[in-house]
């Protein structure tokens, strides 16, 4: 039956999103309820001015039916995604950039907003300096895995959910697919390093995967010990038994602080950033890199610290509850895992001002004569409280 | 071996591990066949303080071989001294190291005096026993940056930093600029200790005597500086003299050797300080020979501080020297922070000099990169070659 | 190496008498100071006095090899150390060399010091080490044909 | 004499037992973290504040056009001649003798200041010198002016004589302007006044002592003591090397 449209409140209202026959989710999601609700308004107000011109025409109400809305709010929703973590990411940049200055007595940057736009002008830069590119790399692996590199990382940061109701999937296994995006990374750096046709870029490369094999596997294991303890592969039912219990920094001490090392390994920060140590290794295996691509690069770097503090999050620190506060947490539970994420980055922040970068064969020996034992240890004491029916 | 025996270093040296390459490069190579390949660290590479290529040949991450370049700042200084009347020489000499210019002047002026014959005031001896510790703890703070930053910490390189701007500011009130001072003249120095200088420079003493101590908690407190120092760059004493190594990579290995002590020059040997001595032969011990020296510099300041204070504010600072200097073969040594420095003058009866050469530590130092390097894996070169502590303006002179 | 000891006086004529006793005429000493002595030696014998000052008298440290361009004749001026027998004195030898025949022995098979310091001399000079591993440029660019601190070459510029 | 550090550390802090050790360097930063974060860093906002300077500092070279008497003896003493004397006309529009500074060239070594027999030549506590062209950089004797010249910026040389320091007077210094003075070989003099039309302070005075074969009159120079400044400019300009100093040691 055909509506009759007199004024533009007809066209723009805000439906419950559930009752939307194509909704892609099943639970309340907010980002999508945002884009939905954005999309009402500016298909709406464009439905409403084609109206205007050609009363009665099919366009109109195409744009304001069901699946179209569905379909644009989607593209929408990836966008609101991205910005947040992308925002979220720059204050991390920014963070490290004023915490790591005030550690050596200095001021950090200085560029606006108490430095803020230090990382606006630094893109501004690196997008604007020419794009060069050596004449004997293999192009397409040169290309090719760094888009991979950058795409990955991007990919995984965006699907770090902020909230139960602030989620890209919600798989029963959302863990297990972010983990497998998370690995991929020095698969492409071992190619990449290989396909510069660069010494450095090559030794990098090697060293990168070197590395992997050293923290990969405690972290694994760590990962699994979270999951035994929650007896769930889905992030939010990890969260959702952690506020139920505790936050499992408790009982899993050895763990907390294994996989924080095992995470600043996977982000390749500053005591593990071997693959592009720069003392030895140029810039490692970003060595012939330029411009546009180093600063993705750079980006992705923080995209991947973003990503392993948000694990520690999720993992060990209660993810976006709060304890003692109750129903308090239904307001702004994404803030709040912004926050956490935030402080467990302030850590790495500390360490990085702290420490030294370790030498391959060290980090080799400290995977696998330190870390796979206290991982192994920390199992057994999950296993046991897990007998014992604490948890 | 050759440091006295009643210390305590003997005690320790038992505990000490053997003296071995990290990696056994000969079998490690008959094990597997591998391509080798030269990697070029220079000239413009982070871990290069300065224009200089050290060529590494590496199997995997093993050094098998390595091969400095210098020369990229060649300048023919001896030449250009040729030209020039004695005193315009001295802001020459401050170019030649610029971590620590005042002892390369400090070291030409000495040269001339023993040429013309005269012995400089004990005031001008003292100031300059000042100046000079203060240019070798300027140097050594430098050098303790850059091994912040070549182990991969800038935290480090900052906070030395920050210590040496006190010695900076040392420097700029006793002759008014920071780097190139041009303050010891041939016969005494530019001018008198300013007012308040002696105040000033206890109360920096006493400032740094605390403020090391947060640099030293940041690097000998943490295993992974620590680790990544120890047994890397091993060298037995007598390699270390053969190949002519001297300053703090020789007091490393065990030899105790320092010219403050054992061929005093400028009234050193009225002075009474510790030359620290370490057996290990590793960087680690180069490093800890290192800092120890910035502590004992220190007590040497207030010594010097002290005898400078009881000559009076009256006493000769400057002798007047003819500007013709007779002729004759001379030279003269001093311990700079990087090792023995010398110059040696030959001089015509003119007013410029026949042939002056420069003896510079870092020099010889540096071509023993390879027997430094040898067995090591690229993550070692930069700590191996920040112990070296290069600084090009002298190398290449 | 050798134990320490510490300096003494008679050092200096101690060490006089024993090259004197070995080398007889090559040798000539032209002074001697506190923890210095000078000698003049012939070519021929710089290698035999060398290797004697390092196995014998434990002078294990090459300070400095130098070359000096005289306009008629070269030298090589050696300045040897000691660290433990004699421990902080230093011996400076002195070589003549003709001009037309710039040959002398090199000492860098005794002392791995010298290496470098006579590779300097000989791209400096011109001064050929014989029996030196790697006689090449290194301060100055390999395609220097001339030594450029030889007195016949003249600064330019506008000191 | 004690070694404390060494002492402290000579085994080196780590054992097998302490691998992971990391705790103390964290701790210090995050002390260093507190009290940044409370109070400020030890840097300053460098184009905002400035550092101190003490009066000594040796910035640019700054010149008191009035009180120079053109000797040139900085250009002289100049190790990388970056100073030439150029004719300028002064305050009653008289052309006079003037340093000129090169700024690209010069190395900041103060001998111009410390040679300079009137203070006229100071260091200035200036160090901002960057300009658009190496042209730039030449500073005519006009805009070498400082106008904030202190007491502590002038450097004088304060020399002991080495027969004073040998005869144990050691304490009184003394200015070679003061002593120097230059002498006169009577046999080279070819009386052609050269010395006595280029010393800067008037000094030189030609005394006649007879007359030559041809009947001119022998001018031989005597220099004034008093105003002598012992600058070198008639030891130079005398075609006949007839005139050196003398040297007092």
């Amino acid at each position: 039956m055909p509506m009759v449209y007199s004024s533009i409140l007809d066209w723009v209202n805000f439906p419950d999103i559930m009752a939307n026959p194509y909704y892609p989710f099943e639970t309340y999601n907010l980002p999508y309820d945002i884009s939905q609700k954005l999309w009402e308004i500016i298909g709406g107000t464009i439905a409403w001015l084609i109206n205007l011109l050609f009363p009665g025409n099919p366009v109109s109400e195409w744009l304001v039916c069901d699946m179209t809305v569905n379909f644009f709010a989607l593209i929408i929703f990836m966008i609101v995604v991205f910005l947040v973590v992308f925002i979220g990411i720059l204050i991390s940049l920014w963070e490290e950039r004023k915490v790591l200055g005030r550690t050596m007595d200095r001021r950090g940057t200085m560029v606006g907003m108490k430095g803020f736009l230090q990382c606006v002008a630094d893109g501004f830069k690196t997008f604007m300096k020419e794009d060069t590119q050596p004449r004997k790399v293999d192009r397409m692996t040169y290309m090719w895995t760094v888009s991979l590199v950058i795409g990955t990382s991007m990919l995984i940061a965006c699907m770090i959910p902020l909230s139960d109701r602030w989620y890209v999937v919600n798989y029963n296994t959302g863990l297990l697919l972010i983990m497998g995006l998370f690995a991929l990374a020095p698969f492409f750096i071992l190619v990449s390093g290989w396909s510069q046709n660069n010494k450095y870029s090559l030794i990098g490369g090697m060293r990168a995967a070197e590395m992997m094999i050293s923290y990969e596997i405690p972290m694994l294991i760590l990962i699994a010990t979270a999951c035994l303890m929650a007896g769930t592969f889905n992030i939010g039912g990890i969260v959702q038994a952690q506020y139920d219990t505790m936050p499992y920094f408790i009982p899993q001490c050895i763990g907390f602080v294994t996989f924080f090392v095992c995470a600043n390994a996977e982000a390749e920060r500053t005591p593990f950033d071997l693959a592009e140590a720069e003392s030895e290794l140029v810039e490692g295996w970003q060595t012939e890199y330029a411009g546009m691509k180093w600063g993705l690069i750079m980006l992705a770097d923080y995209m991947r610290g973003y990503v392993s503090c948000a694990m520690i999050t999720i993992l060990y620190l209660g993810g976006w509850n709060l304890p003692f506060i109750g129903d308090l947490n239904n307001y702004v539970p994404e803030l709040v895992f912004l926050l956490k994420t935030w402080l467990v980055f302030f850590a790495m922040i500390i360490v990085r001002a702290a420490l030294p970068r370790v030498r391959t064969d060290q980090i080799l020996n400290l995977g696998w004569k330190v870390f796979m034992p206290l991982s192994i240890i920390n199992l057994v004491i999950v296993l046991l409280l897990k007998m014992g029916g604490v948890f | 071996m050759m440091a006295d025996d009643n210390s305590e270093q003997t005690k320790t040296a038992g505990q000490m591990p053997a003296m071995k390459p990290v990696v056994d490069v000969a079998a490690e190579t008959a094990k597997m066949e591998t391509d080798k390949m030269w990697v070029i660290m220079g000239p413009q590479h982070p871990f290069s303080h300065g224009l200089w290529t050290l060529k590494i040949k590496v199997d995997g991450e093993i050094v098998t071989d390595a091969e400095p370049i210098v020369g990229y700042l060649h300048r023919g200084w001896e030449k250009e001294a040729e030209n020039r009347p004695y005193p315009k020489i001295i802001p020459m000499a401050d170019r030649l190291c610029y971590a620590a210019s005042m002892t390369y002047t400090h070291l030409y002026c000495m040269t001339v005096e023993k040429a013309l014959g005269i012995d400089p005031p004990d005031k001008a001896k003292y100031i300059m026993i000042i100046a000079d510790e203060i240019n070798r703890l300027q140097s050594h703070l430098m050098w303790l940056a850059a091994v912040g930053t070549d182990l991969g910490n800038f935290t480090v390189f900052l906070w030395a930093m920050r210590e040496r701007e006190y010695w900076m500011d040392m420097n700029v009130r006793l002759c008014g600029a920071r780097m190139t001072t041009n303050y010891p003249r041939i016969g005494g120095v530019r001018n008198d200790t300013p007012e308040l200088f002696d105040r000033d420079i206890i109360r920096c003493t006493e400032h740094f005597e605390k403020a090391v101590w947060d640099i030293i908690g940041l690097i000998d407190d943490s295993s992974i500086y620590v680790s990544r120092m120890k047994n890397t760059g091993i060298l037995t004493p007598e390699q270390c003299a053969n190949l002519g190594i001297t300053g703090p990579a020789l007091r490393g290995t065990g030899v105790d050797f320092d010219l403050r002590r054992d061929d005093p020059y400028s009234n050193y040997d009225q002075i009474d300080f510790d030359v620290p001595v370490l057996k290990q032969g590793d960087s680690y011990a180069r490093y800890m020979v290192r800092v120890e020296e910035m502590l004992q510099s220190c007590k040497i300041i207030k010594q010097a501080m002290a005898k400078v204070r009881a000559l009076g504010k009256n006493a000769p600072y400057r002798l007047k020297v003819p500007s013709n200097v007779p002729a004759g073969r001379h030279f003269a040594k001093l311990e700079d922070p990087r090792g023995e420095s010398m110059m040696y003058l030959i001089s015509d009866g003119t007013d410029k000099p026949y042939r002056l050469k420069v003896r510079s530590p870092i020099f010889v130092n540096v071509s023993a990169s390879r027997e430094l390097c040898m067995g090591c894996r690229i993550a070692d070169v930069p700590a191996i070659m920040a112990m070296i502590d290069m600084c090009l303006g002298e190398t290449d002179r | 190496m050798s134990p320490i000891r510490e300096y003494d006086s008679s050092w200096e004529g101690d060490i006089e008498n024993k090259l004197t006793e070995k080398f007889g005429d090559k040798i000539k000493f032209t002074g001697q100071e506190i923890r210095r002595v000078y000698a003049h030696v012939e070519r021929d014998a710089i290698f035999d006095v060398c290797k004697f000052l390092n196995d014998e008298l434990s002078f294990e440290h090459c300070a400095n090899v130098i070359g000096v361009d005289m306009k008629d004749y070269m030298q090589v001026v050696y300045h040897i150390d000691s660290y433990t027998t004699y421990k902080g004195e230093c011996v400076e030898l002195t070589v003549d060399v003709p001009n037309d025949d710039p040959h002398v022995k090199s000492v860098s098979s005794i002392w791995g010091g010298a290496n470098w310091n006579e590779r300097e001399t000989w791209e400096l000079f011109g001064i050929v080490f014989d029996g030196h591993p790697r006689l090449e440029r290194l301060l100055t660019p390999e395609t220097y044909e001339f030594f450029p601190f030889r007195k016949s070459y003249k600064l330019r510029g506008w000191e | 004499m004690t070694m404390d550090y060494l002492e402290k550390y000579r085994d080196g802090r780590v054992n097998t037992a302490k691998t992971l050790w990391v705790m103390k360097p964290i701790y210090l930063i995050l002390r260093l973290f507190n009290k940044t974060v409370v109070h400020r860093p030890v840097t300053i906002l460098y184009p905002y504040e400035k550092l101190w300077m003490p009066d000594n500092y040796r910035g640019r070279p700054a010149l008191a056009f009035n009180a120079c008497i053109g000797c040139g003896m900085c250009a002289r003493m100049c190790p990388t001649t970056a100073i030439v004397l150029v004719e300028c006309p002064d305050d009653e529009g008289k052309p006079v003798k003037r340093p000129q500074v090169n700024m690209g060239r010069c190395s900041f070594c103060g001998y111009c200041a410390e040679y300079c027999p009137t203070d006229a030549m100071t260091m200035s506590p200036i160090v901002e010198l960057a300009e658009y062209t190496r042209a730039d950089l030449i500073y005519g004797p006009r805009r070498l002016a400082y106008d904030h010249t202190t007491d502590g910026m002038k450097i004088d040389i304060e020399e002991t004589l080495l027969s004073d320091y040998q005869a144990g007077n050691g304490e009184r210094r003394i200015n070679p302007a003061k002593t120097d003075r230059p002498v006169l070989d009577n046999a080279k003099c070819i009386s052609c006044k050269k010395c006595f039309k280029s010393c800067p302070v008037q000094a030189i005075t030609m005394e006649e002592h007879g007359k030559n074969a041809k009947g001119r009159p022998i001018l031989w120079p005597s220099v004034d003591d008093q105003k002598c400044v012992s600058c070198y400019t008639c030891v130079d300009v005398c075609p006949k090397s007839a005139l050196h100093m003398n040297e007092v040691l």
